[in-house]
């Protein structure tokens, strides 16, 4: 319950002359659950996106576990375009695509579900286990894994009754209703085996009984599978309830970070978004 | 500069040509994301509606008649075979394509009977031969590059100034939004489809008095050519379609003229994987970024 | 898992009876009947089309450069197995070409005639696979991060490209130019290709139910996903590419057998055409429909409606309708038929067994049935 | 609903493949009898006809059966052992590529014929050449000028000249008789017939004292003015360019739009109707060998345009008109050929036909037709002609050997 397992730095994200990420600096502790909170169009998403390496940053950088996963400088065009700060302070370049950074342990959702659509509930959550697989394709097809396999099926099965989908695992993913279909692709997230779990709005479209319910699973993993938590919401419910710290992203740019008390009292926070916030 | 003379004037002929194909594929492309396949085909088939109808009737009825007949069937292949896969996975679409542009050869083969149509009535005054800066040449040759910018810049205008010009750029932009603003999105859609079969139309007839008979397959490599002008260009611009048919143009005349001649094609298929690795945009694209 | 095994030995008794069947049709039939030539290349056209949808309807990858693997394996077939003593024939323009040896005669020098030369006639169509296989490496490393469209005439455009380099007469002495290759040595009994086939399509087969088929299938449901869930997509989507060209590559080689002579110019984009519209009939992303549609295509193409395009049919004679081109114009309507109200093909994406075993999630709710 | 449809489509498919074989199981068992016997008791002798109806080389195979089907109408029947045969002409397209060819020439071999007429193009005859060996019925090449067709098999025969004779013919002719010392030569990527044709003749032009300038074109072409152009700065005094028919059309309109002044120099592709056409009104010198010149049989000629003209199919498959092409001749001959080889059998049996082809010697509309050892025409001539501009019809040249 120490270490920082996750550290943003100075990371500024610019889509032509649009900084969508302005020097984001933020830190998440291990066994932490955090919120990043702000209005639509802050850059929450573009935030994960930075952080899962979907986007390279323009500028700065990402730790994880106290290693240094993610580096950019602006380079090209975007020399002369550079709006944000610290130019010139970051001077390497470290891309690992979105895969690599699943590997080391960090895994996400997504906003707008997105589940393998064509298999089964089972079966999207066995998929998530093949980054972990050690066999080549060859000893894969001839079945020279099969005690892997085994293990992985068992795994799964496992994971599936923790959170409550071994009654539906043979259905179609898209077939469930929406609540479990959130469940899914957490534990599909979790099949990966991670230390850090994005959430990216996993209450998105819920009504409040399914709200708590899901405020209730996040709790409860977190101390089962000792996780992490960094989260993205709207229901601003769950996150006063289950976030130990939250920051608040506005335009782009941090504008408080504290615990739930402190935020709830925050002016400026009051201004930029609990007064406007459509779910809060 | 006598020597490569003859080739240049060539190039800039093919390159004519292919022009007026690649429009119709980019400007499908611009708003449905589709590679239309059959375009290729609908250029063909507009080759073989002028052999049979100029051995049939007088010219002036005749040329119309072929303009129409184009344009007739580039609609309909669009609200067949690509309108009810409007919702269905791009793959689909592509392979709805192949299948369209497999059922016109195979149907031109069974009506032709697979023997190339001879263009027995070429359209005159144009496939007359003249002499320009000592070289011999038919006059489509030198009318083709012309007539192609003339219609180019017509049609730039009409994308530019006209309502359903209008119309058709927002479709290009974001398709779903066009839609909810009221655009009637089929009604653009087959427009497009209109505009490149006249197009392809023309084309058909400058090419064929160039070249004394259609085949099926005379569609085929033009079709293809054009394409990867458009993609050179930057696929969904115009300007970028017509630049890019003429550099492919006067580059596969130039390269026989070295000498490469068994190379002309393939060198037109390694510029179009090296412009799409290196710049999949092309020359005038606009970049499309996806959401994630 | 007691379905899984149901359904296993379902498929191998299919397999089992396809042989047997075979077997017996080489018994009681001459090596030239009609039956056994569709049966040879049904089979042929089976694995080449079984390889495309692992590619296009297991992977999401919309790759055209199937004939341009297909024309890879033929040439390194037929390069390696024409006898020494028939060079000097087969590369008449040539002097005889470049390469002085034939590995069937290579291995039946240690082997033994008979099995030797199997072997080697085994081991040209692996070379030929593998080169393909190489080739796709190669391609795939800039061509794989296209799009879907840009991806397929990107592939086209590279089949066009292999063709130019076979014909190209600088290269004669290997590929013999514009000329064909021929007097090598090929199967003779169509259970020979029938087992070939049916051991690679069984591999496929294994590879796409094992932990890296599942992981293509993600890449085709939901790349953002399956990448975000650790999947590397450059590395799967190139192992899926590589694979599907090495079978393609040994299906170009026995293709070549089949035909007895080999030419570039018929691997053209017609060919790779032909095939994905095979896939198609068959259902994309599934393996027994595709099989199942190459031996009802070649079936009806060789032997069935020939009668369409030569005057009589079904005892109707009508000259004047079944003449040339009927028979393919027919076919063409059939396809677009089937891709604008059977978009899912005879199979859609399911497998043989399981129309036999109703898949519980089709016992559920309204909504849950497809 | 597609669970049945499925098992339907399958169930279809295997019960054919299983009539088709009992069915043919028995054909093949005892073949010379069935087929000897039709339904209305007069007896039928069946040749196969193998050739490209569709595909690239679709239109010349079309126009060398016409000459078959005529044949075929003057020569209904055959007397065999003192019986009447009527003649029944079975044709099954092989649509011009190798990897048609087996199934085709199987296709063949299940309606049992006795003999088989064809085809046009090599790579395709070499293909179906390993059905009909292994069947071990004998075939007669009609237009394929390949050497290899039958050199590598014992069954195939061929009525017509080589590809080491035209070349050499057509080198000798342009650099003895039109005075030219620098040939330019043209062919298709890919065709093995214009890449043969284009081999002789530069060996043989060299060896004269030529220089010879050869350039391929890729499959689909249809802008030759470039290549004309390098022609021209080759300084060519000829153009010899042995491919497909339509090429002829564009090099042709091509050489003529570009003002090329020497001769343009065809093979027997070139002897057809449409290229004839395209020269007319041009200013161009157009030369060609082939196989029989129009006029040479004047029976033959009037009796085949009345059947063409009475006849709209053939009309079509001849290309709108009535001019008779050197392949339809050839195929009339083959036909005529291969009853002779029936008469000397004396028997349908396609064994005995093939032991009887050998010694067959038939005068043919397009000459002596005799078989050498390895099953090859022996002909020493071939006829050149040259397009008249103006009447728009082939003129005869001379006779053209060798030497």
């Amino acid at each position: 319950m120490s270490g920082t397992i996750l550290k943003v730095e100075n990371a500024t994200m610019q889509f032509g002359g649009v900084v969508a990420v302005d020097n984001l600096n933020l830190e998440v502790n291990e066994g932490e659950i955090v919120a990043l909170i702000g209005p639509n169009g802050a850059g929450k998403t573009t935030a994960f996106n930075v952080i899962t390496g979907v986007y390279q940053p323009t500028n700065g950088a990402v730790w994880f576990e106290e290693k240094k996963i993610i580096e950019n400088h602006p380079q090209g065009k975007m020399k002369s375009l550079y709006k944000g700060q610290h130019a010139g302070e970051y001077t390497s370049v470290l891309a690992p695509t979105p895969d690599q950074v699943t590997k080391l342990g960090m895994a996400r959702t997504f906003q707008n579900i997105r589940l393998w659509k064509s298999q089964t509930v089972f079966d999207n959550v066995l998929i998530a286990k093949h980054c972990r697989t050690h066999t080549n394709f060859l000893a894969a097809a001839f079945r020279l894994n099969h005690k892997e396999e085994a293990r992985q099926r068992e795994h799964v099965e496992q994971l599936l009754g923790e959170v409550g989908l071994s009654d539906v695992k043979n259905e179609l993913a898209t077939s469930l209703p929406y609540g479990k279909q959130r469940r899914l692709e957490i534990a599909r997230a979790l099949a990966t085996e991670p230390k850090l779990l994005l959430l990216d709005e996993p209450a998105a479209g819920m009504n409040p009984q399914e709200t708590d319910e899901l405020t209730a699973f996040i709790g409860e993993i977190r101390t089962k599978f000792n996780l992490t938590v960094f989260l993205i919401e709207h229901h601003m419910d769950l996150v006063m309830d289950i976030s130990d710290r939250i920051y608040v992203l506005d335009f782009g740019k941090l504008i408080a970070d504290g615990t739930p008390d402190e935020i709830q009292n925050n002016k400026r926070v009051i201004d930029a978004y609990l007064g406007v916030a459509e779910d809060a | 500069m006598r020597e490569i003379l003859p080739y240049i004037i060539n190039g800039i002929s093919v390159g004519g040509q292919y022009a007026l194909i690649a429009i119709g594929y980019t400007l499908v492309y611009g708003i449905l994301r589709l590679i239309n396949f059959a375009h290729g085909d609908v250029f063909m088939v507009a080759g073989l509606v002028m052999v049979y109808a100029t051995t049939a009737l007088p010219m002036y009825i005749a040329l119309p008649l072929v303009l129409a007949v184009t344009v007739l069937l580039g609609f309909l292949i669009e609200r067949v075979a690509y309108k009810p896969l409007r919702n269905a996975p791009r793959m689909s679409v592509m392979i709805s394509a192949i299948g369209v542009s497999y059922l016109i050869q195979n149907l031109a083969f069974y009506i032709t009977g697979g023997v190339p149509q001879p263009v027995s009535t070429p359209i005159p005054w144009i496939s007359n031969n003249v002499v320009v800066l000592g070289v011999s040449t038919k006059r489509v040759t030198l009318i083709t590059p012309v007539l192609t910018i003339l219609l180019v810049a017509v049609l730039v205008y009409l994308i530019k100034k006209t309502k359903i010009g209008m119309a058709m750029r927002a479709a290009a932009k974001d398709f779903e939004a066009a839609q909810l603003m009221g655009i009637k999105i089929n009604s653009v859609i087959s427009f497009t489809f209109v505009i490149g079969s006249f197009l392809a139309a023309v084309g058909a007839m400058l090419y064929f008095t160039n070249y004394p008979s259609v085949a099926i397959t005379s569609g085929g490599m033009p079709g293809l050519k054009a394409f990867v002008a458009a993609v050179f260009g930057g696929i969904g611009s115009i300007p970028g379609a017509v630049v890019g048919a003429f550099i492919i143009g006067l580059c596969e005349e130039l390269i026989k003229g070295i000498g490469y001649t068994t190379f002309s094609d393939a060198f037109t298929f390694a510029l179009l994987i090296a412009v799409l690795c290196v710049k999949p945009t092309g020359l005038f694209g606009e970049k499309v970024t996806d959401k994630v | 898992m007691t379905m899984k095994k149901k359904q296993t030995i379902f498929m191998a008794a299919v397999l089992l009876l396809l042989l047997a069947a075979s077997i017996a049709v080489d018994a009681a039939l001459p090596s030239y009947h009609i039956a056994v030539k569709v049966i040879e290349k049904a089979t042929v056209y089976a694995l080449v089309a079984v390889s495309m949808n692992l590619l296009n309807g297991f992977t999401g990858l919309f790759s055209l450069g199937q004939a341009g693997f297909m024309l890879l394996g033929a040439y390194a077939y037929g390069i390696l197995t024409i006898p020494v003593a028939k060079r000097e024939s087969v590369y008449q323009y040539f002097d005889g070409g470049a390469i002085h040896f034939s590995l069937p005669e290579i291995f039946a020098g240690f082997l033994g005639e008979g099995v030797g030369s199997t072997v080697g006639m085994l081991a040209a169509l692996l070379v030929g696979g593998l080169l393909a296989a190489v080739f796709a490496y190669l391609i795939g490393l800039p061509v794989l991060r296209l799009k879907s469209d840009y991806l397929a005439i990107a592939t086209l455009g590279f089949a066009e490209i292999l063709k130019a380099f076979f014909q190209w007469n600088a290269l004669g002495p290997l590929t013999n130019g514009s000329n064909l290759l021929k007097s090598y040595p090929a199967f003779e009994n169509a259970t020979a290709y029938v087992l070939l086939a049916g051991v690679l399509i069984t591999f496929i087969v294994l590879l796409i139910n094992s932990t890296y088929g599942r992981a293509f299938k993600a890449i085709r449901d939901d790349e953002v996903a399956a990448e975000a869930m650790g999947i590397n997509l450059a590395k799967h989507k190139r192992m899926s590419f590589v694979i599907s060209s090495f079978f393609a590559g040994i299906g170009g080689g026995m293709l070549a057998m089949y035909a007895g002579t080999i030419a570039a110019a018929p691997f053209k984009s017609t060919m790779t055409y032909e095939i994905l519209l095979i896939v198609v009939i068959g259902g994309i992303g599934s393996i027994t429909g595709s099989i199942l549609a190459s031996f009802l295509y070649i079936f009806s193409s060789e032997w069935l409606l020939r009668g369409l395009d030569s005057g009589t049919f079904l005892g109707i004679n009508a000259p004047g309708i079944f003449k040339n081109g009927f028979r393919m114009a027919v076919f063409s309507v059939i396809i677009m038929v089937i891709v604008l109200f059977f978009r899912k093909g005879i199979m859609g994406d399911k497998e043989l067994p399981d129309l036999l075993n109703r898949r519980p999630k089709q016992r559920k709710k309204g909504g849950a049935v497809k | 609903m597609k669970k049945f449809w499925a098992m339907m489509l399958s169930l279809v498919m295997a019960l054919s493949l299983l009539a088709g074989c009992g069915d043919s199981g028995s054909g093949s068992t005892g073949s010379s009898q069935d087929s000897g016997n039709a339904s209305d008791g007069a007896k039928v002798v069946k040749i196969g006809v193998f050739e490209p109806q569709t595909g690239d080389n679709g239109a010349g195979g079309k126009q060398e059966i016409l000459g078959m089907q005529y044949a075929n109408t003057v020569q209904p029947t055959v007397e065999i052992g003192g019986e009447t045969y009527e003649v029944k002409l079975e044709i099954v397209d092989n649509r011009t590529t190798a990897e048609n060819g087996p199934s085709a020439a199987a296709e063949l071999m299940n309606r049992d014929v006795s003999i088989v007429l064809g085809s046009y193009g090599s790579g395709v005859s070499i293909a179906g050449g390993k059905v009909f060996e292994e069947a071990g019925v004998p075939a007669i090449g009609v237009t394929c000028t390949n050497p290899q067709v039958t050199s590598d098999y014992d069954c195939y025969f061929r009525i017509c000249f080589l590809d080491p004779f035209q070349g050499t013919v057509l080198a000798n002719y342009a650099y003895n008789e039109l005075g030219v010392t620098t040939a330019y030569t043209l062919a298709m990527l890919g065709s093995d017939y214009d890449q043969g044709l284009v081999h002789y003749f530069k060996e043989a032009f060299e060896a004269l004292g030529g220089t010879v300038v050869s350039e391929d074109f890729p499959e689909g072409s249809a802008n030759f003015v470039s290549y004309i152009n390098n022609a021209k700065s080759a300084g060519a005094g000829v153009i010899f360019a042995p491919v497909s028919t339509n090429y002829a059309q564009l090099i042709i309109e091509a050489a003529a739009a570009q003002g090329f002044e020497g001769s343009l120099l065809g093979s027997d592709t070139w002897d057809n109707n449409m290229v004839l056409e395209s020269t007319q009104g041009k200013a161009i010198n157009l030369d060609i060998t082939t196989f029989y010149q129009e006029g040479g049989n004047a029976d033959f000629d009037s009796g085949i345009k009345e059947w063409i003209n009475a006849n709209a199919d053939a009309k079509t498959n001849n290309g709108g008109n009535d001019m008779i092409s050197a392949v339809t001749a050839m195929g009339y001959d083959a036909y005529f050929t291969a009853l002779e080889a029936i008469k000397a059998a004396g028997s349908t049996d396609p064994a005995a036909v093939k032991a009887a082809l050998p010694s067959v010697s038939y005068e043919g509309v397009s000459g002596l037709i005799e078989f050498d050892d390895i099953g090859d025409a022996k002909r020493d001539a071939a006829y050149i002609k040259t397009a008249n501009t103006e009447t728009g019809a082939w003129d005869f040249v001379k006779v053209q050997g060798v030497n």
